[in-house]
């Protein structure tokens, strides 16, 4: 079964054309790679998947329902979760309060019985804070729970944003670029967690550069270059492709 | 003692009264302050609460409560109605476009019958006292205190820091943004109502563009992030005068001077405003980082 | 920061108490007179002259041989009544002042007064003109006389002398003062039968009048009657001038214009300009002579009716409160004032506390200020 | 030319830059490669003086320029090319262009002007355009041009390739190996580690904010561990062995 | 007499002195995006010293001018160095800034009240000679026609500053990007600086010349203007140069032609800010806006 259906997206920004009929499906439970150069529009196709951006033409999908031009927190509301390439956590939050934030569409937190003192409402946070702290533990990020996110290191912002990502249990997240900048432990950590997230069941859609991550990860890698799909396909397929060899790796081969 | 006191509030009871209703009036700002909006319309929405609260009491003989109640749904309906609009706005364009708002709101209290024109309402009996104002901030500041563990506060707060990524939490931005704008119309409407109240009478002047900027300042020099940063900073800056005046400045242009230095210091040395004196925001973390 | 916390307690509470501790008010030696004037912000320029008058009369009363002596104290409302508000429980709480003179402003005054009134403090204000001041109740006085008093008056003489027929009203609309004469106006020219061709209204701080003028001088009027302060009253004796609006067009104002400031700021346009007032500053009598004098030589200027009626004010309530021992006995004393000698000529209150003296007409001749009929 | 010894850089309590050292001689290209936020932009930027540093020195041509501003140290010769090539958009490409010579007398610039535009013949078609409405490959050449219009003795480029098509990559890069046989000296920060360290003479290695490799480019891109590290890309690709 | 033409005259000289207020407060703007509301206490300030430089320094009116206008200027480095340079690197300078501009605006006024008082004060008589031209029953005086000249040259100035010098360049490329001027070799601290000098002056001449011709000055005088040059540099566009002057003249009609149609002027400013309102709502821009949108 395809969780996500990508048919024909297009997306330009004046004159310039980010996305051409962009098309290919995710499968559900799966970890697809979207790869290419800097520029090919990746990050672009992730904002129209979030709702942060409309497309210009074409249509998205999510388990059958259209995507395309609803708008981010709709999105959100229908499972799908995503992290940003520029990092956008809640900086003057703690990253516990990050986590607790991203629970907004899962935690009622009504206003009355907090205003009640009902013991109720103090359950719920001791609840949410105690699963937060969880979700960070996944991460690894436990033991920073009460420092800033601002404050933290460029591979554990990346982690805290992921742990928010997931603190709304979302069934399809999308990652973009989520070890870029890790070292190779950190990314380690990072693949296993993707992994072990898709064996529950998760559908997992990410950008990286890491070739080496991405290729071991991903049972399906979908090819960008110049907003057009190269080709979609099993890492050794896309290994072998012309192409992509050309576009992506090409200048630093020919030279090598 | 107690009579010492009592001398004290005969002398200070104005200003007493003063303090708890500018507090109210920062709060209100301070709601949409913090999921990251400037107002500069609460200062209107003050004067609508007080101008419905008085014309209730006065032409159709409504009781204190009701009126007030009556002052802050007004306040806030036209909030609702003006949030709607203006709030795709950011930054300095939504200020100066709530500035015009309030410009307007001022302009036709001059200009109407009904409110008295530039005599103003007068006749309002002065029925607000001090402990009602009080119970009132005192409720107010804790539903402030208590919101920003509410889904709406999360929400808000989570807006301040970055809006895309709270969009892609699931938070509807446009929604929450128009519920605290109302919210915020709604407490300055209710001060406003009190005001009103309290002086037998209220102007177009009691609530123009420098009215509403007097309430960013006691936001920015109390800390907005905290809930009592907005009462310190109202205050402060309310009680200044009196102040000033007590250690012998003299009144006219020394003491208004004195009042600038002391409002460039507080901006210049507190960044995080008077509240950073009490608490580091968050010591634990604090801390942590620099060990 | 607990310690900080207490200590800033402290020092407000210890503030309060140094200027609470008790001042008895009635002492043998001097009555202490609480002055409250708009001595920054909008009403600035007004505050600014009432604290000259008032402070020269001070002067020469406890600079007289014998007698008891005024102590004045002198507080700035800024022109907002929130903080007259404030002063006002400072000085009758706290001072325990026996009189208070004041304040600048009729809306603080409306705002203000009914603290005083409620504790039994008698308010004499010196320059509150609009109306529904000394109702709010019998311990609140003016020497002000009122636009309700000097304008009708005003028109009068200006019909005869000068057979006004059709005339524009022009007036400041987000003021009380102007706002509520323009009103007296209106009402007066209906009862006249004068025609008004249009209203035209401008704001306060306005420096610029000719979109108004402009659309007046279309509407040939036979006479300009406007209700403004003279900060705006210059500018628009100057620019009606400017703009072409004939002499023979004549400016008729009201105690907003009585002021040199207006020959001074709108100089050679001043000429003919007809000004209904409490005061003439030509006037000739012995004691207004003597404080014209007086006050120039002090303050290098003419006075204006603001210095005039604080002066006269402080006169008034130094001889309601010198033979008084208490709150009560000075408003009783009040009340009973009748033809006193002051500056402004016979004065007493009417039974409604407000001011009871002749108003006079003046024109502006030769840079000055003449009787023009009365 | 440059020499910076134990070069700290800290953003409030974080230490982007750890006592990193390194030396630029004249008339070489020496790369600074390693992953994203290792450190290499914001060494650039002490260099640059836009962000001061915590400890450490910096010495250009024999003289210490630690404490001294960004527009002093361009007047000494050391321009940045900065990453996002920060063309002033609202400005046309002639305007650019002199503000690269701002530094520079004015007597210059014609000269100036006159071999930047036979170098980049695209510039001097779009001499009148705005920055803005250039494409980013035409973006990036104005913003190489701008940099060379300041007459640089030491021109620090950050991440020139980033976001350009491969093509205009290599165009990039040749524009660089140019350079270097004009007898530029430059200071290379690249993600692309294969191309930098193509160009350079010798280069290092930064991770989490320290130096953690140096070595002549030609030996680091044959050592096995830097290929397997920061060559990964090319070595885990097939296209490494095209 | 022609009432339209005439009140067109009254609408072009106020709109001039409305941008030539508003200039000087959006220059600050488009390098900084910073409100300096301190800019109105400057406008004042200007005028009275130069009143000072006439009435008790007896200069000449030709020489007070330039004096004052300069000393304007240096109140502005003032600002910039007081109010505005030690909040730059805060997160929160846009709010920061704008509380700390207002400090300095009381203070600005506190100094100019202790020092002249707080009466109005004028020019003395015949400082420039007014000459009055009545044309086809329209009257224009030569001060009204100074003023429209003297704000359509420093425009015309302060363009070609902008445009073709060295340091109007850089102040662009401030404007443009900081990091990007500073790696170019600018002095961004010293072009900030020149920036405020630059406001700070204009906004003096200003005051000057709104002085000179209302013949009133007073410490509180640029509370009035200061709402109407926020409104103007809104409508014609935050940061525009010709977008200020454009928008002090629409201002200005507007505010001129709402007495005209109506016959009253009782909704002169409510129709001014209303249009106000509008204009953010359909265009946040301005008239003359930069592309760079600070809307959603």
């Amino acid at each position: 079964m395809n969780d996500l259906r990508v048919n024909n997206i297009s997306r330009s920004f004046g004159g310039l054309q980010a996305l051409q009929g962009v098309s290919f499906d995710v499968a559900s439970g799966n970890v697809h790679g979207l790869i290419g150069p800097n520029g090919a529009g990746k990050t672009t196709l992730i904002n129209i998947l979030s709702g942060v951006l409309a497309p210009t033409s074409g249509e998205v999908f999510y388990r059958d329902q259209a995507l395309h031009r609803v708008p981010a927190h709709r999105v959100a509301a229908m499972g799908v979760a995503r992290t940003f390439q520029n990092i956008r956590l809640f900086p003057t939050m703690t990253c516990l309060e990050n986590v607790q934030a991203g629970h907004h569409l899962t935690a009622p937190r009504p206003l009355l019985p907090r205003l009640l003192r009902l013991p109720s409402a103090g359950r719920e946070d001791r609840e949410l804070a105690a699963k937060s702290r969880g979700i960070l533990a996944r991460v690894g990020l436990d033991a920073k729970d009460s420092h800033l996110a601002k404050n933290l290191s460029y591979g554990e912002r990346r982690r805290l944003e992921i742990a928010r990502a997931l603190s709304f249990r979302p069934r399809l997240l999308l990652l973009d670029e989520p070890v870029a900048g890790m070292r190779r432990a950190e990314a380690a950590e990072v693949a296993n967690l993707v992994r072990s997230l898709a064996g529950e069941g998760m559908t997992i859609l990410l950008i990286e550069h890491n070739m080496s991550f991405v290729m071991n990860l991903c049972s399906r890698i979908t090819v960008l270059n110049f907003g057009r799909v190269i080709t979609t396909g099993s890492p050794e397929e896309v290994r072998g492709h012309r192409e992509v060899i050309e576009a992506y790796l090409g200048s630093g081969g020919h030279d090598a | 003692m107690l009579e010492q006191l009592a001398q004290f509030y005969a002398v200070y009871g104005s200003v007493i009264n003063f303090i708890g209703i500018n507090a109210l009036l920062a709060l209100s700002l301070n709601v949409t302050l913090a999921a990251g909006m400037l107002s500069l319309g609460n200062a209107a929405f003050a004067g609508l609460g007080g101008y419905a609260a008085g014309i209730l009491t006065i032409y159709f003989k409504l009781p204190y409560v009701v009126s007030l109640c009556g002052g802050a749904l007004v306040a806030g309906i036209v909030g609702l109605v003006l949030g709607l609009p203006v709030l795709r706005l950011r930054g300095v364009f939504l200020a100066m476009a709530t500035l015009a708002f309030g410009e307007v709101v001022r302009i036709a209290a001059v200009n109407l019958d009904i409110t008295g024109g530039a005599e103003g309402l007068t006749g309002i009996p002065n029925v607000t006292k001090t402990w009602i104002i009080y119970l009132t901030l005192a409720g107010t500041a804790y539903f402030m205190a208590v919101l920003r563990s509410s889904k709406l506060g999360w929400a808000l707060v989570s807006m301040r820091e970055d809006e895309t990524a709270a969009a892609c939490l699931g938070i509807h931005v446009t929604y929450y943004k128009v519920v605290a704008f109302t919210i915020g119309a709604m407490i300055a409407g209710l001060a406003g109502g009190m005001y009103a109240h309290l002086n037998y009478l209220i102007t177009p002047r009691d609530f123009g563009f420098f009215i509403a900027v007097d309430l960013l300042i006691y936001n920015i020099v109390g800390g907005t992030r905290i809930w009592y940063g907005p009462i310190l900073g109202a205050a402060l800056i309310t009680a200044l005068p009196e102040i000033l005046r007590g250690v012998g400045v003299t009144a006219g242009p020394i003491r208004m001077g004195v009042n600038g230095l002391i409002l460039l210091l507080v901006i210049l040395f507190l960044p995080n405003g008077l509240a950073s004196i009490f608490a580091r925001v968050r010591p634990a973390a604090a801390k942590a980082e620099t060990a | 920061m607990k310690r900080f916390n207490r200590l800033l307690f402290a020092a407000v509470v210890s503030v309060g108490f140094i200027s609470t501790a008790v001042n008895p008010a009635f002492s043998a030696e001097a009555i202490k007179i609480g002055f409250v004037f708009s001595m920054t912000g909008g009403a600035a320029a007004y505050g600014a002259t009432q604290k000259e008058g008032a402070e020269l009369a001070v002067e020469q009363i406890n600079a007289a041989a014998g007698g008891v002596k005024i102590a004045p104290i002198f507080e700035d409302d800024a022109s907002v009544p929130q903080q007259g508000t404030n002063v006002y429980n400072k000085l009758i709480n706290g001072d325990k002042v026996a009189v208070i003179i004041g304040p600048t402003l009729s809306n603080t005054a409306k705002i203000t007064n009914p603290i005083a009134q409620q504790i039994g403090v008698t308010v004499l204000g010196v320059s509150n003109t609009a109306g529904g001041i000394t109702e709010i109740g019998d311990y609140i006085f003016r020497n002000s006389l009122t636009e309700a008093v000097v304008i009708p008056n005003t028109i009068k003489v200006a019909k005869e002398k000068l057979g006004l027929k059709k005339v524009v009203l022009f007036y400041g609309n987000d003021d009380a003062f102007t706002k509520s004469g323009a009103d007296v106006f209106r009402k007066v020219l209906q009862a006249e039968g004068i025609q008004i061709l249009s209203e035209q209204t401008f704001a306060k701080g306005d420096r610029d009048f000719s979109p108004q003028l402009t659309q007046i001088k279309s509407q040939n009027p036979d006479a300009v009657v406007c209700s403004a302060l003279v900060e705006e009253a210059s500018g628009i004796v100057n620019q009606a001038r400017q703009l072409g609006i004939p002499k023979t067009v004549r400016i008729i104002g009201g105690n907003g214009f009585n002021s040199p400031a207006l020959i001074k700021n709108a100089g050679d346009a001043s000429e003919g300009v007809v000004v209904g007032a409490a005061w003439n500053i030509s006037s000739t009598s012995p004691l207004n002579v003597k404080f014209v004098d007086d006050y120039t030589k002090k303050y290098n200027r003419p006075p204006d009716q603001f210095a005039a009626q604080a002066f006269a004010g402080v006169h008034i309530a130094y001889q309601a409160a010198k033979a008084a021992d208490n709150r009560k006995a000075i408003r009783d004393a009040m009340v009973k004032i009748k033809g006193l000698d002051t500056l402004l000529g016979q004065f007493s209150f009417t039974e409604g506390r407000d001011a009871d003296h002749t108003p006079v007409v003046q024109e502006v001749k030769g840079g000055k200020f003449v009787v023009f009929g009365n | 030319m440059l020499e910076v010894a134990g070069l700290t850089v800290s953003y409030g309590p974080i230490e982007a830059v750890r006592e990193i050292s390194l030396r630029v001689t004249e008339g070489t290209v020496v790369s600074l490669v390693g992953p994203n936020g290792a450190g290499k932009s914001t060494t650039l930027n002490a260099l640059s003086g836009v962000v001061p540093a915590a400890r450490g020195r910096i010495l250009f041509q024999g003289r210490d320029i630690t404490h001294l501003s960004p527009h002093q140290r361009v007047s000494q010769g050391i321009v940045q090319i900065p990453e996002g090539r920060l063309v002033l958009a609202g400005m046309t490409v002639r305007e650019n262009l002199e503000m690269g010579a701002y530094r520079r007398p004015a007597s210059e610039f014609k000269a100036g002007i006159a071999a930047v535009e036979a170098r980049f013949p695209i510039l001097a078609e779009r001499r009148n355009a705005l920055a803005g409405t250039l494409s980013g490959g035409e973006q990036q050449m104005l913003a190489i041009a701008r940099g060379l219009m300041a007459r640089p003795k030491l021109l620090l480029l950050d991440e020139p390739s980033l976001g350009l098509a491969p093509l205009l990559v290599k165009t990039i890069f040749d524009i660089v190996g140019e350079l270097r046989s004009g007898g530029q000296t430059i200071l290379l920060v690249e993600q692309n580690a294969r191309q930098a360290l193509l160009v350079s003479s010798h280069a290092y290695v930064m991770e989490n904010g320290k130096i953690v490799l140096e070595g002549p480019a030609q030996q680091l891109m044959s050592d096995p561990a830097v290929i397997s590290t920061y060559l990964g890309q090319a070595l885990d690709a097939p296209a490494s062995v095209a | 007499m022609n009432l339209l033409a005439q009140q067109l005259v009254n609408g072009l000289f106020i709109g001039s002195v409305y941008g030539l207020f508003a200039v000087g407060y959006t220059l600050v703007f488009g390098v900084l995006d910073i409100l300096n509301l301190a800019h109105a206490a400057v406008f004042t300030l200007g005028g009275l010293v130069a009143l000072w430089l006439v009435q008790t320094a007896g200069m000449s009116i030709w020489l007070a001018f330039p004096l004052a206008t300069l000393f304007a200027g240096l109140l502005g480095l003032l600002l910039n160095q007081v109010a505005f340079a030690p909040l730059r690197k805060r997160a929160d300078s846009q709010f920061s800034g704008l509380i700390s501009s207002i400090a300095m605006a009381i203070i600005f006024e506190a100094v100019a009240m202790g020092l002249f008082g707080a009466r109005s004060v004028r020019f003395p008589q015949g400082t420039v000679s007014v000459h009055i031209w009545h044309i086809a029953g329209v009257t224009i005086t030569s001060l009204q026609v100074g003023i429209v000249l003297v704000a359509a040259l420093l425009m015309v100035v302060l363009t070609l500053f902008i445009q073709r010098t060295r340091i109007g360049k850089a102040i662009r490329a401030v404007a443009e990007s900081e990091r990007a001027a500073m790696l170019l070799g600018v002095n961004v601290n010293g072009i900030i600086a020149s920036t405020f000098l630059i406001s700070s002056a204009l906004g003096g001449a200003a005051g000057i010349l709104y002085g000179l011709y209302f013949d009133a000055l007073a410490p509180d005088m640029g509370r009035s203007i200061e709402l109407k040059g926020l409104a103007v540099i809104i409508l014609g566009g935050m940061g525009s140069i010709p977008g200020a002057i454009l928008g002090g003249l629409a201002f200005g009609l507007s505010e001129v032609l709402t007495v005209a149609i109506t016959g009253t002027s009782n909704l002169r400013d409510a129709v001014a800010f209303t249009v106000l309102f509008a204009i953010l709502l359909i265009r946040p821009s301005g008239l003359l806006g930069r592309g760079k949108m600070r809307e959603a």
